[in-house]
């Protein structure tokens, strides 16, 4: 690997280093997750941190919060060195986490979530119930993030919720701010508030790392970047020292030529699903469009626009008051998902840990579940063609795991995800609907998954997507329709979309 | 019988250990019989073998209203306090089954006569037809100082006629068939020489039968001894099993019966002695059919023949013979 | 829709309880005692006396106070069925002492000190070794039993001195009226109830048991909370056995047999899930009491055991099943 | 490179479907138990005694094989112990009275086939915690045996194919034990090589996924429900032929018993995780362990006592030994 020693960012910063990692190791059973890895973080900068899914990035952010020992290194915070043996530690030293992952109490209002790792107590040491709703209603007004601080935490959508992450972090005093991936469910404007914040950080001489899969975001963000590429460093520069292709080739070891692969003139073929008068209890209202086979018809909305209802919907995971919805000409019995599957309809969901992985079970098991038939005679598995069915996915897609063996938990999100799409592949349907299917994924995953759905479509599918991604929704899909407050509120052709209309019509 | 004169309670309560076995089934049933015929409205609480349900229920009772109480205490140490706050309302309370300290009077069989009667009639048995050879297999109870004294009762009334009578296993079969059944089949997996099996219930006699039976044994020169007469059970046995040939009876419904006159007198303040006896006897062969008749499933008490059955004035042993 | 921050803030407290308490299952479930006390009081004459009404208290006592400590225990994430063993085992340091030195204080801290052990023992092997909570309190509740019985020989042992204090804490009643135990259990009651609420260690049991990898991330050492609950339930089933022994004046060997099963059905009525992070002591006590009211009216009405079996367990899944059925409207 | 699934299973592990190395603990605790017991008493390996223990985990076994699949889909039952005491008097009584054993059997069975279907249909669609919805069931079954019979139900019928179904022997194995190693043998392979069991496991691991994967999860559970009741109720008929009578009283903490052996076995509580083959040991165990203590004339409290060790210690075992094997 060139990790080329002159490139190292020893002899940079002039300031002491806020936070100075030097030969970081880490092995999990089967996996190299980091190996002499160094990160250095100069106080009042944004380092964005980079690579491929699997790369390692969550992986050193958790060492550097104390949630996993490493094996090997040393770590230096405010010059000194330290050990960070559990999140307390870090905590105490002043270094704040927006995890990847959601880490809130679900059942307790946002206000109390916030103030979590430290509650302010009164006389007696009781807590300060009065001055938590006070300061937690304050900080979201500065912040400008419109979240209700009373509201139970686990009601909100996971938009919110990450609102609520990053909110928390800035409650307390920090030195040094870390944020795994922030942005994977923030519409622009909210991306815009936070990216407010942190530059207010940042000239509060608060060092910030940034972890995310959105390139534009770190190139308007960022003051360095490291890249990091199978638990190795791979560069450290200054962004300016870095274009979209440099970068892309740092963190994949190859170029991409284009992101969206759109193998134009797709052969638009027969309606294969079509939902007419779609109400349910919740929010959709009155919901009627049509998906022809071979064709990506994309699904643009703000934040509760109720694009996962209405995937939920027509899949027959949720109930609905009324409507039809017909895959193939055949009516889909509601709230039946065994229906839609025969049928043809299946949903690649927006929660991948709720809704998508079997997260102790191998990654075989969890590729095969909606296949299994396929594979069985007479109801027995047959564990051979199943085996070599999942191995020939992994292969294709480059799944990253030491054998199909791994609990399913133990590899990075890109990989499951990559799972759980060939999910449905292996099972073979008319209509898929995937809702956010890039979300924090890489890029170079990202061009895969994307060349596969507009695979996919050339094959004859009709690909549904949900996405609130604009250059991922205009670079893929043929046909648009956009929703606000849970109605259909504008279609477009392709050709005919631009980022104006679109908002305007998401804004309903 | 009690007198018409007296004063008669308008209800007795009846705080039972555990309504669903039949031993009490059938006590409750002489219970009603009797306050029927007397006038008296007997209701009747269930501990299902929870003391502190069993205390709840008698508090119950008194806050209801009850004339008398009758308790048949889940455990004789656990009621004491009870005893007492019953004392200091000044409600009249008639024990069944287990004497308890500080106590008025109490109707009980005496155990330990009951044991040792049957098993002098088994050692006889035994002389004549087991060739004078006794190794027993106890399917006992711990649990409860009655059916201990049950055990010992057995074994030493046995060895009046063998005295070389040997309890070659003492298990603890839970009164419950099915674990009688179970540690009775590993015994006499272990013990091939078991000749006699002693039951301190019918569950517990029939559990160690039915290991037998399993085992795949032969029933000739096995005697199997239960005590209880709970129900039909026994008589069931009795008819059809060869080795099933003797049954201590206890007569629950005439201690019932004998219960609620107890109740009457302490209503009135009258001296009652401080054990009230019913009395028991060893039924052998066909000897049930004395006392007891059977049409279809339920079994009629015949209560001249039961009547007619002495019981001691003072009991052999009792639990404070244990300590 | 959500509110506008502005709006919020300004009032913090009002709309936000009311919402809260709208949503909550202890309003259904105080409704659910009402109408269970109603049906009885109408159909019974001597239910809705003082003297039942009291007697039921104290009666509910025990399954309150060790509920407290299971409730903690769920919430914390995890289970402890062995308290029906515990409170018949701390009996034996009870009354053994008590007997040996006449002391009632003596007598209680060798039962506290039992309780606090079990609690250890249950705390250390499901909190610090990670073994599976059901497993390692089914385990103790086998263990206990059987060293109760081994050790008692499966005799009782009676209180041979007889304390008036002892006596009183059981059997008395505060002005005559009110059982000491009922007096014990609410103090206990509120003193948890604002401990979980307005204690920070409190809250972190809430948060160890609705998410535990977050809560590490919080920086909580979800192991020593964990902990911390187990010695709480024991330590409150240890009250509660004292309060039993008192009332049963001895150590009964078989006394507690199936509590645990009383106490985690109250519980559960409660609303306090088994997943943990969710339910609080109102809930739990509401649950206690229905139970234990339909159980005396029941008695009342003089019906027949097997049918107050079938009754109350068509009761718990009817409960649940419409606390479940709200909830999904919701 | 192997990639052996069901349940995960390390590369190399060669010792296939006998066993897994998840069960290496329980098997060492088994080997070491009849050894030391047979050292002290050599009664503990005669033949009879060998049959006594089997015919004792066969009933376990029987209900066990349900239990297993019911946690695996994240369910439990407790309702077993007293639907096992119901079973057996529904059984006689309708032998008594219709002189059929066919017609005492199906009614045996659909009396428990329907109890596991009531707990299945209180689960899946009242959506009832199943633990606490079996408690509840469990308590209307012990009330309702009483309504429906105060008295044992004797064996008035005293046909011989009845008597031999608990008492009876086939080429020296007892028929309970046949009976068992067959349904064991179907519910292994049920679990194991069928898409059924592939998605109990799937179904216990993540509902929602599974409903979003088209599988009826709900229908797979009562699925579950209904064959443990079924079970429930072949093991009630051989336990009212073994004591030759329908008695309301037996089964008293026989759910604590299966459940022990379930989890002892390996089985989580949590749903997706779990064999027969431990289950099978942990029958074995538990049941070695009573009847050493007999054998052994230990004082029979220890059956309490000795069980509790052993789950516990056999768990924290199992536990280091994966957390050792994960690193
Ligand atoms: N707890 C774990 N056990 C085993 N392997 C792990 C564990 N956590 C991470 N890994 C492995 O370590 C490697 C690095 O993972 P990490 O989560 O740090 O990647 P990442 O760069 O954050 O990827 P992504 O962009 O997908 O979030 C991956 O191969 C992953 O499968
Ligand atoms: N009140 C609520 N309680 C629980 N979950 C909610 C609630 N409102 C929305 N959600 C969840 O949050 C997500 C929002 O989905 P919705 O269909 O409303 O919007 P969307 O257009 O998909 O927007 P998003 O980008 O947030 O996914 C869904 O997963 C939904 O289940
Ligand atoms: O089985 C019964 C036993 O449990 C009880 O204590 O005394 C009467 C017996 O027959
Ligand atoms: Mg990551
Ligand atoms: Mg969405």
């Amino acid at each position: 690997m060139p990790a080329d020693p002159a490139l190292r960012p020893a002899a940079e910063a002039a300031a002491a280093p806020a936070l100075e990692m030097r030969g970081i190791g880490k092995r999990f059973p089967g996996v190299i997750a980091l190996e002499d890895v160094d990160l250095v973080l100069a106080p009042g900068k944004v380092h964005a941190l980079m690579g491929e899914n699997g790369a390692g990035k969550s992986t050193l952010i958790k060492i550097m919060a104390g949630v996993y020992g490493k094996d090997a290194g040393s770590i230096r915070i405010g010059g000194r060195e330290t050990e960070l043996r559990t999140p307390r530690d870090a905590l105490a030293q002043g270094l704040k986490v927006v995890f990847q992952e959601i880490a809130l109490i679900g059942e307790f209002t946002v206000a109390e979530n916030i103030f979590l790792e430290q509650y302010p107590v009164g006389r007696a040491g009781s807590i300060d119930w009065k001055r938590i709703r006070g300061e937690a209603a304050a900080l979201f007004a500065r912040i400008g993030f419109d979240v209700d601080p009373a509201a139970k935490t686990g009601d909100l959508p996971i938009s919110q919720q990450q609102m609520v992450e990053i909110a928390r972090a800035l409650a307390h005093e920090a030195r040094i701010v870390v944020m795994d991936e922030p942005t994977s469910s923030l519409t622009p404007s909210e991306v815009a508030l936070l990216f407010a914040v942190i530059r207010r950080l940042t000239a509060l001489g608060i060092a910030v790392v940034y972890v995310s899969h959105k390139l534009d975001e770190v190139f308007e963000i960022a003051d360095e970047v490291t890249v990091l590429r199978d638990g190795r460093h791979i560069s450290t520069k200054p962004i300016g020292a870095h274009d979209h292709d440099s970068l892309i080739h740092d963190m994949i070891g190859r170029r991409i030529e284009n992101l969206f692969p759109r193998s134009r003139g797709h052969h638009k073929g027969e309606v294969v699903l079509s939902v007419s008068n779609l109400s349910t209890d919740a929010k959709l209202k009155d919901v009627a469009f049509e998906a022809r086979a071979g064709e990506v018809l994309g699904f643009f909305g703000l934040m509760g626009a109720g694009r996962t209802e209405l995937a939920k919907a027509i899949v027959g995971f949720d109930p609905i008051r009324t409507g039809t919805i017909a895959i193939g000409g055949r009516p889909l019995k509601p709230h039946d998902t065994r229906t839609g599957v025969s049928l043809g309809i299946g949903l690649l969901s927006e929660d991948r840990k709720g809704e998508g992985l079997m997260l102790e079970l191998p990654v075989q098991q969890n590729m095969s579940l909606a296949a299994l038939e396929n594979f069985s005679r007479a109801g027995f598995v047959e564990e051979g063609r199943e085996r070599s069915a999942v191995q020939s996915f992994v292969d294709r897609f480059r799944v990253k795991t030491p054998s199909l063996a791994q609990p399913i938990k133990n590899l990075s999100g890109g990989n499951q995800q990559k799972v759980l799409i060939a999910r449905w592949l292996m099972r073979g349907l008319k209509v898929i609907v995937v809702d956010e299917p890039t979300r924090g994924i890489d890029v170079g995953a990202k061009s895969e998954i994307f060349a596969l759905l507009d695979r996919l479509a050339g094959e004859g599918l009709a690909v549904v997507m949900m996405t609130s991604e604009m250059p991922e929704l205009l670079g893929l899909s043929d046909r648009i329709l956009v929703m606000a407050g849970g109605r259909i509120t504008a279609g477009f052709e392709r050709d005919a979309a631009t980022q104006e209309k679109i908002l305007n019509a998401a804004i309903g | 019988g009690a007198a018409a004169a007296e004063n008669m309670p308008k209800k007795i309560g009846y705080v039972v250990n555990y309504a669903t076995h039949e031993w009490y089934q059938n006590v409750i049933k002489g219970m009603k019989d009797r306050a029927a015929q007397l006038g008296i409205e007997l209701e009747v609480k269930d501990a299902n073998l929870d003391v502190a349900k069993q205390v709840a229920g008698a508090e119950d009772f008194m806050a209801q209203g009850v004339d008398v109480l009758i308790i048949t205490p889940v455990n004789e140490e656990g009621v004491v306090p009870l005893l007492r706050r019953a004392k200091a309302e000044n409600m009249p309370l008639v024990l069944e089954g287990n004497p308890v300290k500080g106590m008025t009077t109490m109707v009980a069989i005496c155990d330990y006569d009951t044991g040792y009667h049957a098993g002098v009639a088994a050692g006889q048995y035994a002389k004549e037809h087991l060739g004078g050879v006794a190794k027993v297999m106890n399917v006992g109870l711990p649990l409860l100082s009655a059916t201990v004294l049950r055990s010992n009762g057995f074994m030493d009334g046995i060895k009046t006629e063998i005295p070389e009578a040997t309890l070659v296993h003492d298990l603890d079969g839970g009164g419950n068939p099915d674990r009688a059944l179970e540690v009775s089949s590993a015994a006499l997996a272990q013990n091939a020489d078991v000749n006699i099996i002693y039951g301190i219930n019918d569950n517990s006699s029939l559990g160690g039968l039915q290991a037998w039976k399993a085992a795949g044994k032969s029933q000739d020169g096995l005697l199997v001894v239960g005590t209880g007469g709970e129900g039909l059970a026994f008589i069931n046995a009795m008819e059809t099993e060869p080795s099933y040939k003797i049954e201590a009876a206890m007569f629950p419904e005439k201690v019932g019966f004998t219960a609620v006159d107890a109740a009457v007198k302490v209503f009135n303040g009258e001296a009652v002695p401080e054990h009230i006896v019913s009395p028991t006897t060893p039924m052998i062969g066909a000897d049930w059919k004395k006392y007891y008749s059977v049409e279809g499933t339920t079994r009629s008490i015949n209560w001249d023949a039961v009547n007619g059955v002495k019981p001691a004035d003072k009991c052999m042993k009792t639990a404070a013979d244990l300590k | 829709m959500p509110q506008s921050v502005s709006s919020l803030a300004a009032a913090p407290a009002g709309p936000s309880l009311l919402r809260r308490l709208a949503r909550r299952n202890e309003i259904a479930l105080l409704l659910s005692l009402l109408a269970v006390i109603a049906f009885f009081a109408l159909a019974s004459d001597t239910f809705l006396t003082t003297r039942n009404l009291t007697n039921v208290l104290g009666q509910a006592a025990l399954p309150l106070v060790a509920g407290i400590g299971v409730a903690i225990v769920f919430i914390s994430g995890e289970v402890d069925v062995s308290i029906g063993s515990l409170v018949a085992a701390i009996a034996i340091p009870l009354i053994t002492i008590m007997n040996a030195t006449e002391s009632f204080a003596l007598g209680v801290a060798g039962a506290l000190a039992l309780g606090l052990a079990v609690g250890v023992v249950n705390g250390y092997l499901a909190a610090y070794l990670g073994i599976n909570s059901l497993i390692v309190t089914l385990g103790t509740l086998f263990i206990l039993r059987g060293g109760v019985y081994l050790y008692t020989g499966q005799r009782a042992i009676p209180d041979d001195v007889m304390l008036e204090s002892f006596f009183q804490l059981g059997n008395g009643r505060l002005f005559g009226v009110v059982p000491h135990p009922a007096v014990i259990a609410v103090i206990l009651l509120i003193a948890f109830a604002y401990f979980l609420r307005h204690r920070p260690f409190g809250r972190q049991l809430y948060a160890v048991g609705g998410n535990p990898e977050v809560a590490r991330l919080a920086g909580y050492n979800v192991r020593r909370v964990k902990f911390v609950a187990f010695v709480i339930s024991a330590l409150l089933a240890t009250i509660a056995g004292i309060l039993l022994a008192s009332r049963l004046g001895s150590a009964v060997h078989v006394a507690g047999l199936g509590f645990e099963f009383q106490v985690v059905a109250a519980v559960v009525l409660g609303g306090v899930s088994l997943s943990g992070g969710v339910g609080s002591l109102a809930g739990m006590a509401l649950g206690v009491l229905i139970l234990q009211f339909v159980s005396n009216g029941l008695g009342m009405l003089n019906i027949a055991t097997e049918w107050q079996l079938v009754i109350t367990g068509g009761i718990i899944i009817a409960a649940v099943a419409f606390d479940e059925l709200k909830r999904r409207r919701a | 490179m192997s990639t052996e699934t069901l349940p995960a299973r390390k590369p190399g592990a060669g010792m296939s479907l006998v066993s897994d190395r998840s069960q290496i603990v329980l098997l060492g605790i088994l080997a070491l138990l009849c050894i030391a017991i047979s050292l002290a008493a050599p009664q503990f390996y005669t033949g009879a005694n060998v049959i006594a223990i089997l015919r004792q985990c066969a009933l376990v076994l029987i209900v066990a094989t349900g239990m297993t699949m019911l946690l695996v889909a994240a369910e439990v039952d407790l309702s077993v112990g007293a639907s096992l005491a119901f079973t057996g008097c529904v059984g006689m009584d309708v032998t008594n009275r219709t002189g059929s054993l066919v017609l005492g059997t199906l009614a045996a069975l659909a009396f428990a086939g329907g109890v596991g279907l009531f707990n299945g249909l209180v689960v899946t669609r009242l959506k009832v915690n199943s633990l606490i919805a079996t408690i509840a069931t469990m308590m209307m079954l012990q009330g309702g045996v009483y309504l429906y019979t105060r008295e044992a139900v004797q064996n008035l019928h005293q046909i011989r194919a009845f008597t031999e179904l608990g008492a009876g022997y086939v080429g020296g194995l007892p028929i309970p034990v046949l009976i068992a190693a067959l349904i064991f043998i179907a519910g292994f392979v049920a679990l194991r090589f069928t898409t059924f069991g592939r998605y109990l496991y799937a179904v216990g691991a993540n509902g929602k996924a599974a409903r979003l994967s088209g599988l009826r999860a709900e229908r797979l559970k009562l699925v579950a429900f209904l064959a443990t009741g079924l079970l429930v109720g072949v093991a009630g008929l051989i336990l009212a032929s073994l004591m030759n009578a329908g008695q309301p009283t037996a089964g008293r903490g026989f759910e604590l018993t299966v459940i022990a052996a379930v989890i002892l076995g390996g089985t989580s509580l949590s749903g997706g995780r779990g064999t027969l083959v431990g289950t099978l040991l942990g029958v074995l165990v538990l049941k070695v362990i009573d009847n050493g203590i007999i054998i052994l004339r230990w004082n029979q409290d220890l059956q309490m006592v000795v069980p509790g060790v052993v789950i516990i210690l056999a768990t924290w075992l199992d536990l280091v030994r994966r957390r050792r094997d994960a690193r």
